[in-house]
């Protein structure tokens, strides 16, 4: 079995999602224009931020640097993005074991969490055109990964995996929320900013473990 | 990239704004935190508070009408994005009391999860707080489920009925109730004719060809239901009347408060003239009009358009629209 | 041609546009053919009645300012045009009244040559009436003579300060010498960015290239003292209120009225940027500002820009600033 | 010597100068969009039509048409252009003799007491650029034509001649009054709008009466 997750590495993961995020803020904006206010660019660079400002504060434990992490993003005024990611991550912290290292199982735990958390800010569901179509499939691969007894690297991979599909998904679905939704079946034929967005979001887990060890050669 | 405002920086625009309006309006109201704007004479703590949030861009909206007799304190976000949660709480905290405080919320997801949170945090410590969503807009269909369905200019209307109904002492269940009797008796349209320059991004904020408009689009540049051919005002004021006189069933000997909202570029010259169409329909249906409210309230930058708000009113409901209030952006004397 | 506009015939466009306004404030305001707007309630005839002229398509100037505390009476020409001087009498004659009345005239050729003639017609039939000339446009120099500058938005406080003077019953020499201090120490200056289109014609006013301003423009599209490139908020501020400060001549312990009158499609949030920078340069040189007037006042149609207007102030002028008044779109309360 | 005008001479004159003036109305709103706001073309349109509704009532006398058709104009919603050529007709109408058939002396008169009222109207000399520029001289030619015994329909050939050539020069004058003033010497190279208007009236008056009349020879 491969090792856990130690702080640096979730500290990584968290500053490489960061970096993607601000990489891809045209893009983002771009989606967003098509079918919303074209700002997801600019929510997500302050969110990506934020995250890299918590980064900053020493925290105590894996823990606690999402918690922070989450609250940072929370206190983001930034439309819908926020409060989801924001979520997302306080979530993940609450799922999170107090230990100094996490296995594949603690993070599909900490990822369920978030995902719960998440789902408690929305009653959209998958196929609704927005994060949970890139998010709920990536928790779901983690999860599996993880009780195939994979470690967090591998079910990272899957997971960031799955994220994209599920983002590249949303390009033919309609939106029912956000303000994508006032388009009705306008909205359909691009991709929901969103769920890109998480997509960069565990693109950027999985390439800091993949950056820091040798990368799993059955994994593209 | 030069952009045709007068602006500084685009990063710092809301944070300049709001320090301008609290230099503005220094006796009335008062500036904490960047964001959060309160009354300078706080209402006696015996009364309930009305708070309310969104993002900047919508000048006069939404600080504008802080003040006796409407808000006591409206937290900002950025340039048409929701404020953060905590800062929400903060506000909610800092009005705290034991007559309670409603939280008036616009129906724009950023907002409705930024409040839930913020809630959920006050409920945590204890705060007596209610909330209520505005979801006005009829242009996804008046039958629409209220979640579709945005919340446009209707607030402010909202905040003054309930904010007089605070100020006159009614206990926080009382003020719910005309809050909630105001919301289920609205119905708002928008119409737009020309874009809008985003001013942190510099770029038009939708699109429309010079010889169309379109009805039902949202206040961020989300689009409507789909653009159609220029009408004139006459036609314009009865395309739109009629939905919503529909959407909140209005019959002859009601009373109606009718709201003309400004977008930004549409003149006052053009509202008056619509206005006039309005008058005349609601007479030729025996439908009273109450004093209404034209001008810029809630605005979407430099966008030519205006929204149409119409609220069935009853006594009740037409003495608190009428009674004193004192905000910079919406007084009556 | 269609317009971007929400009017109906281009020829009517005054006629339903007062309508329209009437209809809105039925209670507060009496159209009398047409083109004449007095208070529904009138003052009571022991007082100095207070009269002004002007074009339409300035709205809500010029009518806007008639209720209690400022106009009794305004005359409405065509859309940037003068109204006919036989209308003007027709005010003059109807608000008749020992106490004397004081006209308030914006210095245009169309509107200066009416009053002439009306007050002409007015003093043949033995009313008791006195005039005032506003030129506080700045842009041809403040030392050029007053016939050669243009009356811009100074006029809305100077209604307000000559208003509650009248209201408080000040006697017609008093009304005038107030009016008159108040015009002697007044400057503004005007700043395009974009040209509107004229309601009438279609056309654009004037033009501005995409990345030029202009100082110094008129309120019906005549071009200023030339176009410059474009500045930020706190440039602007600066330029123009140099140039304002000397012009009145404020120097440290002086009391400053600021107006910021938008032209049209200039937001409220650019109107805050820009007084921010407004009140910190008048701090940094120890001017106190008086609470300032910020909104659409005297517009240009959807003309973006802003006039900015600066007035020295006295301890009396400052009260009969803020003393109370409530017209339909300016109140103090 | 030949006949004077007679009430249809007169309202024959004023009925042709609406129509011209009526005919031009885009030119002038051009002209006036150059150096001022652009109404110049819609206002001298409604004082036209004042004009022609003037016509319409019966008057007893020419001095009393004259001074309805004043009236009338004065009473048009229309920036300097009502007053300034409200004035001249009533000051037409107060130096009118209240003969039948006005002589050749009689309009001289008529227009003197005109331009007289006009120029109590306003500061403006000729060479500020303003309908001065055209008045002045139509007058002044008029009265020579008079006081060496032509007939109005030749004073008014020359009268109308004289506003043409005031009208040209004030291209290349920079305007002292009106709107045009803002513009300093970017006033210069445009025909003022209202020195324009009258060339058109001084043309519509002359053009009535030669269209009833024999033109004379040694004019154009
Ligand atoms: N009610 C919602 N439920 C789930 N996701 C949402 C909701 N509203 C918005 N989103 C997500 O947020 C994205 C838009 O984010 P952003 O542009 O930052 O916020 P806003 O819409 O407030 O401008 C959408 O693409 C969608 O994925
Ligand atoms: N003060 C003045 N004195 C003399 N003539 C004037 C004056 N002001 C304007 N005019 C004349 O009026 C013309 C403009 O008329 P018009 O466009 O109808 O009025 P406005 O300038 O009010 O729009 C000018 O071309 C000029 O000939
Ligand atoms: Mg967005
Ligand atoms: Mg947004
Ligand atoms: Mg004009
Ligand atoms: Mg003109």
């Amino acid at each position: 079995m491969a090792a856990g997750l130690c702080y640096a590495d979730l500290a990584g993961m968290l500053r490489e999602a960061a970096s993607l995020l601000q990489a891809n803020r045209d893009l983002l904006s771009q989606l967003d224009s098509a079918t919303g206010d074209g700002d997801h660019g600019t929510t997500m660079s302050l969110v990506a931020a934020a995250i890299l400002e918590s980064l900053e504060a020493v925290t105590p434990t894996a823990q606690a640097l999402l918690e922070s992490a989450g609250w940072s993003v929370l206190s983001v005024d930034g439309g819908s993005a926020s409060p989801l990611v924001g979520s997302f991550l306080l979530g993940m912290a609450e799922g999170c074991p107090p230990s100094s290292e996490l296995s594949g199982g603690d993070l599909a735990a900490a990822l369920e969490s978030g995902l719960a958390k998440f789902r408690a800010q929305t009653p959209a569901q998958v196929g609704d055109k927005t994060m949970l179509d890139a998010l709920a499939p990536a928790v779901e691969a983690a999860r599996v990964a993880a009780s195939q007894g994979l470690p967090p690297d591998r079910a990272l991979a899957r997971a960031a995996e799955a994220a994209r599909h599920g983002a590249e998904s949303t390009t033919s679905l309609q939106a029912k929320y956000g303000r994508a939704r006032n388009l009705g079946p306008r909205s359909i034929g691009s991709a929901d900013p969103g769920a890109v967005s998480i997509s960069l979001l565990f693109r950027g887990f999985h390439a800091a473990l993949a950056a820091n060890r040798t990368p799993p050669l059955q994994e593209r | 990239m030069a952009m045709k405002k007068f602006i500084n920086d685009p990063a710092n625009l809301t944070v300049e704004l709001m320090e301008g309006m609290a230099l503005a309006f220094g006796g009335r109201i008062r500036l904490d935190s960047g964001k959060l704007v309160f009354r300078a004479q706080p209402k006696p703590r015996d009364k309930v508070a009305l708070v309310t949030l969104g993002g900047a861009g919508h000048e006069p909206a939404l600080s504008g009408f802080v003040g006796r007799g409407m808000l006591d304190a409206s937290v900002v976000g950025e340039i048409f994005a929701a404020p953060a949660a905590p800062k929400v709480f903060q506000a909610l905290k800092a009005v705290e009391r034991e007559a309670g405080t409603l939280l008036v919320v616009l129906n724009h997801s950023g907002d409705v999860m930024s409040s839930n949170i913020a809630l959920e945090m006050a409920r945590k410590q204890g705060l007596h707080v209610r909330s209520i969503l505005t979801h006005e807009d009829i242009a996804p269909g008046a039958g629409a489920p209220a979640s579709e369905r945005r919340g446009l200019v209707g607030c402010v209307p909202l905040y003054k009925v309930a904010g007089a109904a605070a100020e006159e002492g009614f206990d926080i269940d009382r003020v719910c109730a005309v809050a909630e009797r105001f919301n289920r008796n609205m119905a708002t349209l928008a119409v737009a004719l020309r874009t809008a320059t985003h001013p942190s991004t510099g770029q038009a904020i939708f699109e429309l060809a010079e010889d169309e408009m379109e009805i039902g689009m949202g206040q961020h540049g989300e689009a409507g239901t789909g653009s159609m051919k220029l009408l004139t005002a006459d036609e314009t004021a009865r395309a739109m009347l009629d939905r919503l006189l529909e959407a909140v069933q209005a019959k002859a000997g009601d009373k109606l408060l009718v709201v003309l909202n400004g977008a930004g570029a549409t003149t006052l010259m053009e509202l008056f003239i619509v206005y006039r169409a309005v008058h005349r329909i609601l007479t030729e249906r025996g439908i009273e009009p109450v004093s209404p409210l034209i001008g810029e309230y809630l605005t979407v930058q430099e966008m030519a358009g205006f929204q149409m708000c119409v609220a069935r009113m009853d006594d009740e409901l037409v003495r608190l629209w009428q009674a004193p209030c004192d905000t910079p952006y919406l007084k009556v004397c």
